[in-house]
């Protein structure tokens, strides 16, 4: 499965990169496992994934819980909580 | 009634926006501008934001107001890209027949932005410093306190 | 900060009010406006106040608020008078550093001037009907809620 | 005691005028009492002042409850509850 990855803020910043794409292994099943994974990765993904309660997630286009299934999307978003307004 | 949802870079016109809003026949307008603090050594205030998603998720918190009050109008604008200290970064204006629907979804507006929409602000300062605004846990608590009123 | 309050018979300027506020380096301004409702066969509003008192219970409240909250800027304009539907009666705009003190203070500001200064509303109806508008208790409710907060 | 009285809005109304000076008994010391001893008057008086629930006053541009006392006032304000706002 291949999936549309893209970063904000600092995730971005440290990663290096504003998205990619990329093929998790199959029993990658949620947003979570999925930041596990990557994290996995080390260097500017370790960084930038290492801290879970600091980052927030959205599943093609709408904010979802770490838990939630990728299974059928697009484009995962991972990014700090948002600061606008 | 449909929210006027807007994002941009340019300035917000807030008299052309109060002024539409007062037309619509209702007894109360409510508004809240927020503006670019002019704090120590802050030259500029940079808002990145998912423009797949951005006006989706603000339009999504406008009919939640919408859904909430009898609402006779609503505004929502907001900006991103890079600001000075003293523009205008959002502006919210809601007109309704009397000001308990006015102010509450004015107020539930701002919260949920705060909040629910996918902007990340950034400061640069003097000297060439910069660094991501860290969320803070009060507007956290003033979102939540809705999510307990249908 | 000294409150800018003021009460006469013509139009209020939101647009240069606002821009007063705006430009006070706070990071929130947030404003109410009370305009004549079109509701059915109302001619005209007319406000009758108590001339020796009236600027004087504003300028208590706006105090109250300042007291209350760390302000930065302050601005309540009422009118009095015959005013036609559309037209604005009140206007309350406040500019703090964060959204919160300026928010409330608008709030309590209405609240209070609702309950609490010398006004009484006439409507004028097509026909020639006039009556005294009856106070609501919502109001009361309202301006009640502030009073166990110093 | 000379008392400047000032009326507003249907309290205005049905006493027929704005304002007038009274000179009230020795014993009406409050404004409760005052508001009584001028609905003994019948006519206008008693039809603005019969229902105290429905009245406020200001003594000397000041708010004040029913029980206010009147002593070394100038000015005492008769009205309904405002509306304005």
């Amino acid at each position: 499965m291949t999936l549309d990855l893209v970063y904000f803020a600092w995730v971005r910043e440290a990663i290096g990169k504003d998205g990619e794409s990329v093929e998790p292994p199959e029993d990658v099943a949620t947003v979570f496992e999925l930041i596990v994974w990557l994290a996995g990765r080390g260097g500017g993904y370790a960084e930038a994934l290492g801290q879970l309660d600091r980052l927030r997630a959205a599943v093609d286009q709408r904010f979802v819980a770490m838990d939630a299934p990728i299974a059928g999307a697009k484009e995962i978003a991972i990014f700090p909580p948002v600061t606008g307004g | 009634m449909i929210p006027d949802v807007r994002l941009g870079t340019t300035d917000i016109d807030v008299a052309v926006e109060l002024a539409a809003l007062e037309g619509l026949g209702g007894g109360a307008v409510a508004s809240f501008t927020g503006i670019v603090r002019g704090d120590d050594a802050l030259i500029a205030l940079e808002l990145e934001h998912y423009p797949e998603m951005t006006l989706a998720a603000m339009t999504g918190i406008a009919e939640q107001a919408a859904a909430r009050w009898p609402l006779l109008g609503l505004t929502v604008v907001h900006r991103h890209g890079r600001l000075a200290p003293g523009e205008r970064i959002v502006f919210i204006g809601v007109a309704a027949s009397r000001r308990g629907a006015a102010i509450k979804a004015m107020q539930f507006l701002i919260d949920w932005l705060k909040t629910r929409a996918p902007f990340w602000k950034r400061e640069h300062r003097a000297g060439g410093g910069a660094s991501w605004v860290e969320p803070r846990e009060a507007d956290s608590q003033a979102a939540a306190r809705w999510e307990s009123r249908a």
